[in-house]
């Protein structure tokens, strides 16, 4: 078990220079660690949602859910819920999860169910080929807003900490070893983590030289304090002109959701039995 | 007197339902077979609502418009429902709520006063006028008590002690025969639904409140303990299906409940079902229409929407069972054909059925099993959609060692990596299309997919489907006609139809909907109805309706 | 020669697309009519990418399968494509990407050098091989030189001259004739469809992007302000559809476009609109399904789910326009329509006519306008549901002085105001079901709802619907076919249809499905299809593949 | 004009004892006050979803859109960007605007679009007859979990903090007068305006005295300090036992969504000639 071939036979079709490729390649070095620390590979499940994000798990030779766009949440909460030994990776876009997915997201933040989701945050719609989405910018000009888009974006990372994430996370798709450092650790999170990745789209969004001036990590951050969190959150917003933090924001300990449910099925239920017995309570007097 | 009717009626929040549950428990716990059709308002209080609780010798799930005992809780309920009477005075009402005019000849009970003298609350009115009731049909004062005991969870002595005021105060109206039959559980459809589903190997129910499903859903999730069951009530009917698809994924039969507005929700996820292979059972609850509607009616609008509903196309069952035993059977045999086809399964139930209720009897039901799927053999390299003759690929669920599980919403290979191949897109469209033939040819063999009840020989035949067969079966008697039934509606069994048709020179058509959907199905198969019954004002049919329907086209 | 084609081809990401554009726009305006087929996959860069540009004298929508010149970015396209040639030599390519082997012959141009010498950057390769290919196909240089200013937004300078040298370096192959007719302009369905909206009074556009109908978004989105259109990208379909409902309570008409999986979460609003009786029109972009499918791929798979989507029942109205000139007439009128009846319209499109781009004359495509719906007379008190004769009831919009305007999706009276009574229910149910007969009577009345082609007197037809019709016309011609193309699917014009079918013994189906959808519609009407052409695989039919189909079919 | 009937023939079915009918009944007083101020009864448009809550719109008679469960908030958008002039108030439940229908309301929230949202937030669903929503509290009884709930509840005011609403406000519906006073200023608010107001289920969550004892009117709160906004939605987090602020927690003017869209439609637009028009920049050449 120490080589470890996560390659498949897909041919790679993500644009030269697209950041999705420092997600992919930190992602399989994770697990190959992971894999290589004793976690047999079968036990994980990557789900994914549709767009440009979603076909890393066709790049990836391990079990794996390619479902609809804006519905990696829910097919991954379920999982998680049938067999709590699997180990959920949940990959997202911001069109997928923060936009026609967002209420999912937030509910699975809201149950700190334990999945992991890692939220390709190009800021725009890249399958699609370059409409706006919940993260651009204000006067974002895309397909759809020609003559620029009238919203504030919204900012992923205080609307998770609102609705109960226990571990919020940003990385860049320039930064693999931060990533790969993230990534690490919000899977080995016990309850819902999410990390947001501004993933540079070369085609439709070329951030790169802009969040290349601005980026830096996090030091001496109280991961465990919610009001700092909210604090370093807030500091950039997704649209002011200003440093983006990286790094882990929050980490919290809570009892994860599934925890609470009942556990996988005792095998040998006399279901005929039981029904019969469930019957009586029907047959009064 | 061996098939007779009690109505009992008052305002929304008077604890009808309650009150009918205990009658019918009564009765049936004298032999009798029990129905209860349930009529009452979206609202929580206010507003008129009844039961109609029929027993008779016979298994029954319809109720008749003519009843033999009245039970009023208000003046309205009164004024509603007496002209139904057979006789003229065989009424129960509280005579505190109601004035009666000059030709005043039922039973009334100075409930408040009773209640006043005991020290009882008022929500224990009913009580007093079940007793009464049981004294008006004859009914032995210990089975009224024995019933107290079990269904009755607080306060019980109490309560016996006003219902035997009431019963005293009463008078014999009824001479009800003891029935020397075995005393059967008394359910809903619903409950029906998640036992069959329970038989039939379930591992999660996963739900979003709509009625006529909610039913289902809060049954499973009270007795999910005893089968470790999964009960989620998720945050939308989107995230109900999704998640009943990662549960399939896992290897976890799933199963959901909605009503129209739901399932419109759920139809991306249907389509993904088809694609990805991954079995799903939806259970559709229809209601009166469109939109909300009216959302406690019933209706039978979604035969074509079942059939069509999602994009693409792709394989699938529709069921529609008419009674708790069918109910039964179809919903542990969709759940164990679904699984093996790696198909979704839509049962269609209605409100009549949903939240009908009436005695169950599990040996009549037909015998169901958990069967096993197509599992992988472990050999070679495992292949998520390998291609075979009948579109069938061996499953396996994670955590499996050795093999990678990658199931896919886009077209794809048998593995299930995304292609865009025209060859490949061919195969394997024609892959899943084709189950389709192979499920019809095994239900066709196995099981009874049309039903033909009534006078086998009759030229003359009633069609019907779901809820509305008892109510045709029990209509035609008087008639001496054939009743055909399709409960599988699709892939359509049409040898089995055929067959049931055969002989057949009228039909006549009777739906709970206004463009007869059922008898523009069969056109396609050349088969056209001589008459229509039809019915869309969100009230099933009664028997004595349906009768004197069927009687002005024979005539 | 007055009928060739062209196919240009590269990775994803080359600007094949612009390039096939470019090259449409210099044969259009020799007096062409033009035809492109778009053949993409779902990826942003990398795989194989082509377009068929076929010039013709007669209107086109539909391309073929030989080809007449090949212009090749890379190898790739070579070896897909050649064989398609009829003159083995008569292509252009990069001599840089491509090393030909032994029986070279084509036209190769060093394409690296020239824009090397003229410092030109790289993504101006496709302005050589534009400029090459104007020489081979004898075009006058002017024209190139005219459209290019016109089309290409920056450094047209810089451009031209590396044009200029592809002109140079390549030889002549084709000798095009000149065409004495008009320059038209050259549309995407998506445009037409955009267009015959505005004529039919649009008012604002929601949606969200889904291939095939991104294109309609976007179009509108550019041209909003000279209409004062309000289009809005919101965030999922069931916003779209909800607000379209709301802008139409407001008096304005609103359309939305989308493609399988989010017209699966427009279901419950579709359903709405059938209930509370307010128009909405959705332009459903059919691609290959099941689920994600193949997005970028064609199919026709959604008949029936456009049909019977929606729970309950209710009126609507369902066309297929098969080319720009109906995509244009038809949604002016689709839109007239749901407002005049005040129900959903939907128009079925595909990936073959949403994305394919086409000559477009508009005189050619019939007369529309913006009718005025049924108004309130500002009389009597105001009744948002007033039953009459053919359904309808006066409109009238908020703010209106002394009018209450209530819409409800329960159950309602006239005024909108709930309610679950019986009768009530019948009533509504009738009036909303009854609109349908009136729909059908007019179209039938007063528009070309099914239309035959080709050789009138035939005994054979070639049925078909949507984006197949003109490859059918085409194809049909050869053999001297009767083509029968009912446009509108619902409700079905069966007077229409069967006028054409008379005189008809032999029928043949062709769709882009597997389970051959309109035979089965049509069955229902006693219509049978003697032979069934199905394709499934995401591509659309070429003229030469259909002939030689039927051509298998009719020996 | 003075004298405003909003009656309609619609029998009142609500519970006796519930809630909604101090809802309904200051929102008349306050409409009736509007109208007599001078603003045409038609030109309001109330919007409500489906369950208790939504009846309210049968009883008041005025312009009105009975819509779908969670779908009040993309129906009254439509209508306020269709015609700026109108006053549009949307009715939801917490079912309904929290659950099924939670990310239009983020979504509306973000365009800071001009519509009042008031929520019935009896924090269970009423009409289907009592199961848990996004607010009950964690290990709820309910019909669809009879063995308690196994999540945290949202804290809604949050969410819309979050989310970019420019008024946010919570009232009881045993306060009549405080309701009445924040109805009318979330109405005239230029912008998204929420009000969460404790509505009383008498009959499946019967919560009036539990508020009763801990409800207190905000004094001294500064209104446009996002901070303090904040810190006084985290005060109760509609779990934990504590007291529970009345009042407006947050307001803001900012431009409003709908300003920056196109004007309503000028009349007179030549249609067939601006057509002609843009097919000559489709005939290129
Ligand atoms: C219901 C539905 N609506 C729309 C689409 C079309 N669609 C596919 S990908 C996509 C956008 C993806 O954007 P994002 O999630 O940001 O992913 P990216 O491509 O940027 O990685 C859309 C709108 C779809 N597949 N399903
Ligand atoms: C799509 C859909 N799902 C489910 C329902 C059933 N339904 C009607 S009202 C309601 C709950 C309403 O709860 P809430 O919004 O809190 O309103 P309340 O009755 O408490 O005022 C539900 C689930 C529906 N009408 N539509
Ligand atoms: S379009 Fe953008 S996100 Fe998609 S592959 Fe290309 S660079 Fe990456
Ligand atoms: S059920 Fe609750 S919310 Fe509904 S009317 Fe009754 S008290 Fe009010
Ligand atoms: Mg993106
Ligand atoms: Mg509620």
């Amino acid at each position: 078990m120490n080589q470890v071939n996560l390659g498949t036979h897909a041919k790679n079709t993500w644009c030269i220079g697209c950041g999705n490729f420092a997600i992919l390649n930190a992602i399989k070095s994770v697990i190959t660690e992971l894999i290589k620390e004793g976690n047999p590979a079968e036990n994980f499940v990557l789900v994914s949602g549709i767009g440009c994000h979603a076909k890393i798990v066709d790049y990836i030779n391990l079990n794996s859910f390619y479902s609809l766009h804006g519905r990696v949440v829910p097919v991954a909460e379920a999982i998680k819920i049938a067999n709590p030994t699997l180990k959920i990776i949940g990959f997202s876009g911001d069109g997928d999860s923060y936009g026609e997915g967002l209420e999912h997201l937030l509910f699975a933040a809201k149950r700190n169910i334990d999945i992991t989701m890692i939220i390709h945050n190009n800021r725009v719609y890249g399958l699609t080929t370059g409409q706006f989405t919940p993260t651009s910018p204000k006067d974002f000009k895309g397909r759809s807003t020609p003559y620029g888009n009238k919203e504030m974006p919204f900012n992923p990372l205080e609307l998770m900490l609102a609705s109960g994430a226990t571990f919020v996370a940003r990385g860049f798709s320039h930064g693999i070893d931060l990533l790969k450092n993230i990534f690490k650790q919000a899977i080995s999170h016990k309850g819902f983590s999410i990390v947001d990745v501004l993933q540079v789209c070369v085609t439709f969004y070329n951030m790169y030289s802009y969040y290349s001036q601005r980026v830096y990590l996090m030091e001496g951050h109280n991961e465990q304090d919610f009001e700092a969190a909210v604090k370093k959150a807030r500091e950039w917003d997704y649209n002011s002109d200003t440093k983006i933090p990286l790094g882990i924001f929050y980490r919290n300990d809570l009892p994860a959701f599934e925890d609470s449910f009942l556990k996988s099925q005792k095998s040998g239920i006399d279901r005929k039995e039981k029904i019969k017995k469930i019957l009586e309570n029907y047959t009064i007097g | 007197m061996k098939d007779f009717t009690v109505l009992i009626g008052g305002k929304a929040g008077d604890g009808i339902d309650r009150a009918g549950l205990i009658i019918a428990h009564i009765l049936s716990s004298t032999g009798y077979r029990i129905f209860i059709h349930r009529d009452y308002p979206s609202l929580i209080r206010g507003g008129h609502t009844f039961s109609v609780i029929r027993a008779s010798e016979r298994s029954i799930f319809a109720h008749r418009e003519q009843i033999d005992i009245l039970i009023a809780l208000n003046n309205e309920t009164l004024n509603l429902h007496r002209k139904k009477l057979k006789e003229n005075c065989f009424y129960i009402y509280d005579s505190g709520q109601t004035k009666l005019d000059g030709d005043a000849c039922g039973t009334g009970i100075p409930i408040a006063g009773i209640l006043k003298e005991e020290n009882a609350p008022e929500l224990m009115k009913n009580s007093c006028l079940i007793g009464a009731f049981g004294k008006a049909a004859g009914v032995d004062w210990d089975i009224i008590e024995k019933v107290f005991k079990i269904s009755i969870p607080k306060q019980v002595e109490l309560n016996l002690k006003v219902a035997k005021r009431g019963y005293e105060f009463s008078e014999k109206l009824l001479d009800i025969e003891k029935i020397g039959q075995a005393h059967l559980p008394v359910l809903t459809g619903n409950e029906a639904i998640g036992l069959g589903l329970i038989a039939g190997g379930l591992n999660a129910y996963i739900g979003y409140p709509m009625t006529p499903s909610s039913g289902l859903l809060h049954f499973l999730a009270e007795i999910a303990p005893e089968f470790n069951l999964q009960v989620i009530h998720a945050e939308n009917e989107i995230a109900v299906i999704m998640m009943a698809l990662g549960f399939a994924y896992a290897g976890k039969r799933a199963a959901v409940g909605t009503s129209g507005g739901g399932f419109c929700l759920m139809n991306e996820g249907l389509s993904l079902s088809g694609m990805a292979e991954l079995p799903a059972l939806i259970i559709l609850g229809q209601r009166t229409g469109p939109s909300t509607g009216l959302p406690t009616y019933t209706g039978q609008t979604e035969l074509f929407y079942a059939i069509h509903s999602g994009h693409g196309e792709f394989s699938r069952l529709v069921v529609a069972p008419g009674d708790q035993h069918q109910a039964y059977f179809w919903s542990a045999t969709a759940l164990n054909l679904a699984w093996k086809y790696q198909i979704p399964a839509i049962i269609l139930s209605d409100k009549t059925l949903a939240e009908g209720i009436s005695s169950f009897d599990i040996e009549k039901a037909g015998k169901v099993d958990v069967s096993a799927p197509l599992l992988w053999d472990k050999n070679d390299l495992y292949k998520r959609y390998q291609n075979s003759e009948n579109g069938v690929s061996p499953l396996c669920f994670p955590p499996q060692n050795n093999a990678v599980i990658k199931v896919n919403s886009y077209e794809h290979d048998e593995f299930g990596i995304t292609t865009e191949d025209f060859e490949i897109t061919r195969t394997m469209q024609e892959k899943r299309i084709r189950k389709k033939e192979f499920l019809l040819s095994e239900i066709e063999e196995n099981y009874q997919c049309v039903n033909v009840f009534g006078n086998k020989d009759s030229e003359t035949a009633v069609l019907c489907w779901g809820s509305n067969m008892p109510v045709c079966v029990e209509a035609a008697e008087k008639f001496g006609l054939k009743v055909i039934q399709p409960v599988v509606l699709h892939p359509f069994p049409l040898k089995q139809f055929s067959d049931a048709m055969s002989g057949v020179k009228k039909s006549i058509d009777v739906e709970c909907n206004a463009t007869a959907q059922m008898a523009e199905l069969i056109k396609k198969y050349g088969f056209s109805v001589e008459e229509k019954i039809l019915k869309y004002d969100g009230r099933p049919f009664s028997v004595d309706e349906l009768e004197s329907k069927l009687e002005r086209i024979l005539r």
